[in-house]
């Protein structure tokens, strides 16, 4: 049941060439910028779009293959495709519109139980709240029993109150189902909660592909560190002792890494990793910044702290505790184990 | 921005009265509105081209002088029409100008085979006529009846607004015959050929011409009256095929 | 209507003028007679040969004055021409009248311009050939109408008319010239055909 | 001053209408419209707008679906030559159909060959006002097929359906009021035409005259029933502007995506 794809397209800003392969019962998340060429990838397996070269293939039924001129229809792909808006049907009721794609042996009763969208059932499109309408595009999807799953967006057209509720319900769901599924987002976080592996995908090239937690630790470059919610720092790596390399900052001081790097590099650091204090602390961490607090906002349960170019997320009882307000100058702090050197121009 | 739209409103207000007054005030050698029968056309243009024309079916055009057009003559292919305004006190007293005579007229093609007037009868056509009110449409129906062929009418695919319309649904091959005056057909001689009216079948045809009432320029309108009526008038006539000016009937 | 003098001539010609001339004026006289009453039964053939049967009688009578001037024919013809002239003329009144008579507008004879090839009245013998062929042309009109007419008043007036032209031929056939078989019944279209030339 | 521009240019543009109500009474007017004339006009009227309608509905709906999913170029060259007979006088159009289809025309002999003989028949009429019509409802109906936001038949597609499918399924309903809207434009357009007609196909009182060619015979002939067939037209006009209004204004509601929540527009 793998979903494999191999196409590349001319696209007008830039060449997509894109490689990838997702296992069944696996979520892949592409994440990158807009424009990136993460729906247009999507599209291609879909039969949306026809690449200049390319194969797709799932579980051995080959969709797309332009070398043996092989390029099944849309309609004939039995894909399950969720539009960024849904895309639901403003003529049809909410059964009418999971009935459209249904296969013969689809239940539509027994889809709207699992959706727990029965009592919407002849409902408008327009009368559904956003999380309602993401139910009825999925299950109008799953009717037609597709063998793989794309995701445009799934969440970004949800106000952040029901996002959270509705990822989780969308793992589950995922996790179910066994499908080889690609979801596109440009949030890191929704894929790092969603997939199983995210690939960074920019100007139609996958950068760098891997589990998430992978990623986070060892960001390929500084576009994929950034990505995954780390602060940067640019400097040059001057020199390096007894494993510790000293980084000049280009806003001025220093800081000291366990990753050997050598000329321009920028310092990466998760928000975690880095602690606030009216004052230097006195533990192992090496480095120390002096700053006024630029910015606080609330992240779920914690806070993110925003002094220079440092981003601290510590929590709620920390913020309230130290009694930080935005302009105070404080001390951001993290160890030299948690700054990884991201050479710049790779 | 009140204050521009105000004046420039005046000014179109101003513009538009200068206009009205212009026409209104006669001149000299303005050029005249001349009404005439759609069979005057050519002839009328290369006599005079001065004046401004309106040609088309006499009784439209009279319908519009009863409607108050600001014609100054109105000249006419058949008297009713020019009587009737006359008595209505629009038209001054009309004077017989000129007289036509009726032809059919078939493609040069002629698809339907039609040499003489007895063949509508024994032949499929596609007969094109003009309307009962217009003049050429009452006289081709003297004609068939003079030579009892009215029958004939039930061949009528089209009946046209006026004799232009006629000549050129023929001269296009559309119809297969269709009756106009001798001088339309010389018009299109290159495209129809012409099929004679017996002499003894022809309508009593006389053209009538008079100075219209309400004519703001009266004595321009009858001097070219008097032109059409002059011995140059008459033979640009003659030359475009309409005949003389009959002696009034005994 | 008077009695003409009743010259008698010693030409052979003469005396067989004569001879078609007495008839024909009492046709015309008997003409007079028939008045047509009831109209409305006449079909348009019948008023198709009435307004012929006027057309040509105008143009009989045109040819008869015009060869009265020309002169060309012996004196002896001259009665017999204006005899032939005052028939038409009358032909031409009765058939206005039967036409008025069926709310018709008939034609006048200002309505046509006869038109005579050149040579016709310059010498007697066009004149007589001319003078045959337009009154059989219409002679066989006549004779069609006669027999074929719907309205009986129509019929047996065509018929006196027919009476009348026929005694006519006999003006312009002049004794020793091959006798002519008697004109046939002509249909309006083949006489309408044959007078179409001079009726202009 | 505005007030008295607009009012005149309202009391010019409603007065001709009103007058053709008022100038006779409503009974002489009913009385009018019993005359043969323009019973004859009315049935030929409806006879050929009606197949008409029926030809542009049929082979228009699905030609305008095509040129509305071409790509730009090659549409913008299709949708000018489609307005084109829009802004052709009628007069010109009546000679561009006579030109092809008259008997002397390109068409012409081959029409001969096969027997079809159209002069002066409905079947002209039918074509004029095809002619005529058919523009106003193709404009109409490409802008409400590109009124259909682009993801609804793509996800029609990935559900399954075919291009068949989607068309009938998804882009008509969607597209429905767009479409009504244009098919009314277009029988307002074809009931009221004159020029091409009476050139093309000639007027003869139960065949080819309709009503706005017997209008103009009437003109002389009878002002009155003149005045009651144009009362006629005006009502039919009337009625199908006032359906062209609702249906734009629900439409409106039905078909642009239905904007709920703050979206990010993201793409790509």
């Amino acid at each position: 049941m793998a979903l494999r794809i191999d196409y590349t397209h001319s696209l007008r800003a830039y060449d997509a060439d894109v490689r990838l392969t997702v296992p069944p019962g696996e979520t892949l998340a592409l994440v990158g910028p807009s424009g990136a060429g993460k729906t247009t990838t999507l599209r291609v397996v879909a039969g949306l779009v026809r690449p200049d070269r390319g194969v797709v293939s799932v579980d051995g039924e080959t969709w797309l293959d332009t070398v043996r001129r092989v390029d099944w229809p849309p309609e004939r792909r039995r894909v399950g495709y969720l539009f960024q808006e849904y895309a639901l049907f403003p003529h049809l009721n909410v059964s009418d519109n999971i009935r459209f794609g249904a296969a013969r042996e689809t239940s539509v009763d027994e889809l709207l139980e699992r959706f727990r969208i029965a009592p919407l059932a002849k409902a408008r499109v327009r009368d559904l709240s956003g999380g309602e309408r993401q139910r009825v595009a999925l299950a109008r999807a799953l009717a037609r029993r597709p063998t793989t799953l794309l995701l445009d967006e799934p969440l970004s057209a949800l106000d952040a109150h029901t996002k959270v509720g509705v990822r989780v319900q969308l793992h589950e769901i995922l996790r179910d189902l066994g499908l080889p599924t690609i979801l596109v987002t440009h949030d890191y976080e929704d894929a790092a909660a969603l997939a199983d592996r995210v690939g960074v995908i920019v100007d139609g090239v996958i950068v760098q592909e891997g589990r998430a937690a992978d990623l986070v630790a060892r960001p390929r470059n500084s576009f994929v560190a950034s990505l995954t919610g780390a602060s940067l720092l640019l400097g040059t790596a001057v020199a390096a002792c007894d494993g510790l390399t000293e980084i000049v900052l280009d806003t001025g001081g220093s800081a000291w890494s366990t990753d050997a790097e050598t000329g321009r590099v920028a310092l990466a650091v998760q928000p975690w990793e880095v602690a606030i204090g009216r004052a230097t602390p006195d533990d192992s961490s090496l480095n120390h910044l002096r700053g006024a607090i630029t910015s606080i906002v609330p992240h779920s349960n914690r806070a993110r702290v925003r002094v220079g170019d440092l981003v601290a997320e510590i929590s709620a009882s920390s913020l309230e505790r130290l009694g930080l307000q935005e302009g105070d100058v404080v001390v951001a702090s993290f160890k030299a184990t948690a700054a990884r050197l991201l050479p710049l121009g790779r | 921005m009140n204050t521009r739209l105000a004046t420039l409103a005046v000014a179109l207000l101003a513009g538009v009265c200068v206009a009205a007054v212009a026409s209104a005030r006669p001149q000299a050698n303005a050029p005249l509105t001349i009404y005439a029968a759609a069979s005057l056309t050519d002839v009328f243009r290369s006599f005079d081209s001065a004046q401004n024309y309106s040609f088309g079916a006499s009784n439209a055009l009279e319908t519009q002088i009863r409607n108050g057009a600001p014609a100054d003559v109105y000249a006419s292919a058949a008297p009713l029409n020019t009587q009737r305004l006359h008595r209505a006190g629009l038209v001054e007293k009309p004077v017989t100008f000129t007289a036509n005579r009726l032809a059919l007229i078939v493609p040069r093609s002629n698809p339907a085979g039609i040499r003489s007037i007895y063949d509508l009868r024994s032949k499929p056509v596609k007969l094109v006529v003009a309307g009962p009110a217009v003049p050429v449409g009452g006289y081709t129906l003297t004609v068939l009846r003079k030579m009892g062929l009215s029958s004939v009418l039930s061949k009528v695919v089209s009946r046209e607004s006026d004799v232009r319309a006629v000549t050129g649904k023929i001269a296009l091959g559309q119809g297969d015959a269709g009756f106009v005056y001798v001088t339309d057909a010389r018009a299109v001689s290159d495209q129809v050929t012409v099929v004679r009216v017996p002499a003894w079948a022809q309508p009593r045809v006389r053209y009538e011409i008079a100075v219209v009432s309400r004519s703001s320029n009266k004595a321009a309108a009858q001097a070219f009256i008097t032109s059409v009526l002059s011995a140059r008038g008459q033979t640009a006539l003659k030359n475009a095929g309409f005949l003389a000016i009959p002696k009034a009937p005994a | 209507m008077s009695l003409p003098d009743g010259e008698a001539t010693a030409s052979e010609s003469a005396v067989w003028i004569a001879g078609a001339f007495c008839s024909s004026t009492a046709s015309g006289v008997a003409l007079a007679g028939i008045h047509v009453r009831d109209a409305k039964a006449a079909t348009e053939n019948d008023l198709a040969y009435a307004n012929f049967g006027l057309a040509t009688s105008y143009l009989v009578a045109d040819f008869y004055s015009r060869s009265l001037e020309a002169a060309k024919l012996e004196a002896s013809t001259r009665p017999a021409l204006r005899r032939g002239r005052a028939a038409a003329t009358l032909h031409a009144r009765e058939l206005t009248a039967l036409l008025t008579g069926a709310g018709d507008t008939p034609a006048t004879a200002e309505d046509f311009t006869f038109e005579w090839p050149v040579p016709t009245f310059a010498t007697a013998a066009s004149i007589r050939r001319t003078g045959t062929a337009v009154l059989r042309a219409s002679l066989g009109a006549y004779q069609q109408a006669a027999a074929t007419l719907t309205e009986p008043t129509y019929r047996v007036l065509f018929a006196s008319l027919s009476a009348s032209v026929a005694q006519q031929v006999g003006t312009f056939t002049t004794a020793g010239a091959p006798a002519e078989p008697f004109p046939l019944a002509l249909d309006l279209e083949t006489a309408s055909a044959a007078l179409e030339a001079f009726l202009g | 001053m505005l007030v008295v521009a607009t009012g005149a240019a309202l009391l010019f543009l409603v007065l001709p209408v009103v007058a053709i109500f008022a100038r006779v009474p409503p009974d002489e007017l009913l009385a009018a419209l019993g005359t043969d004339a323009a019973k004859d006009a009315l049935l030929v009227t409806a006879e050929t707008n009606l197949i008409s309608m029926i030809l542009i509905l049929l082979f228009g709906t699905p030609a305008a679906y095509w040129i509305a999913t071409r790509t730009s170029r090659l549409r913008d060259a299709v949708v000018t030559l489609v307005e084109l007979p829009l802004v052709l006088p009628p007069a010109v159009a009546g000679i561009g159909l006579l030109a092809a289809f008259g008997r002397l025309g390109l068409l012409g002999g081959t029409m001969d060959t096969l027997g079809i003989d159209i002069a002066f028949t409905q079947v002209a009429v039918i074509l004029a006002v095809t002619f005529v019509a058919s523009p106003f409802y193709l404009r109409t109906a490409v802008a409400a097929y590109e009124g259909i936001d682009p993801t609804l038949p793509a996800a029609a597609r990935t559900l399954g359906a075919g291009p068949g499918r989607v068309f009938a399924r998804i882009a008509i309903p969607l597209a429905g009021a767009g479409l009504g809207a244009g098919a009314a434009l277009a029988f307002a357009r074809g009931i009221g035409e004159f020029g091409a007609t009476i050139m093309f196909a000639g007027s003869l009182q139960g065949t080819t005259q309709t009503l706005s060619l017997a209008i103009y015979e009437q003109f002389d002939l009878s002002f009155v029933v003149a005045l009651a067939i144009s009362a006629v037209l005006v009502a039919i006009s009337g009625t199908v502007l006032l359906s062209v209004k609702l249906l734009t204004r629900w439409r409106s509601g039905s078909t642009t995506p239905i904007p709920f929540a703050p979206t990010t527009p993201t793409s790509g």
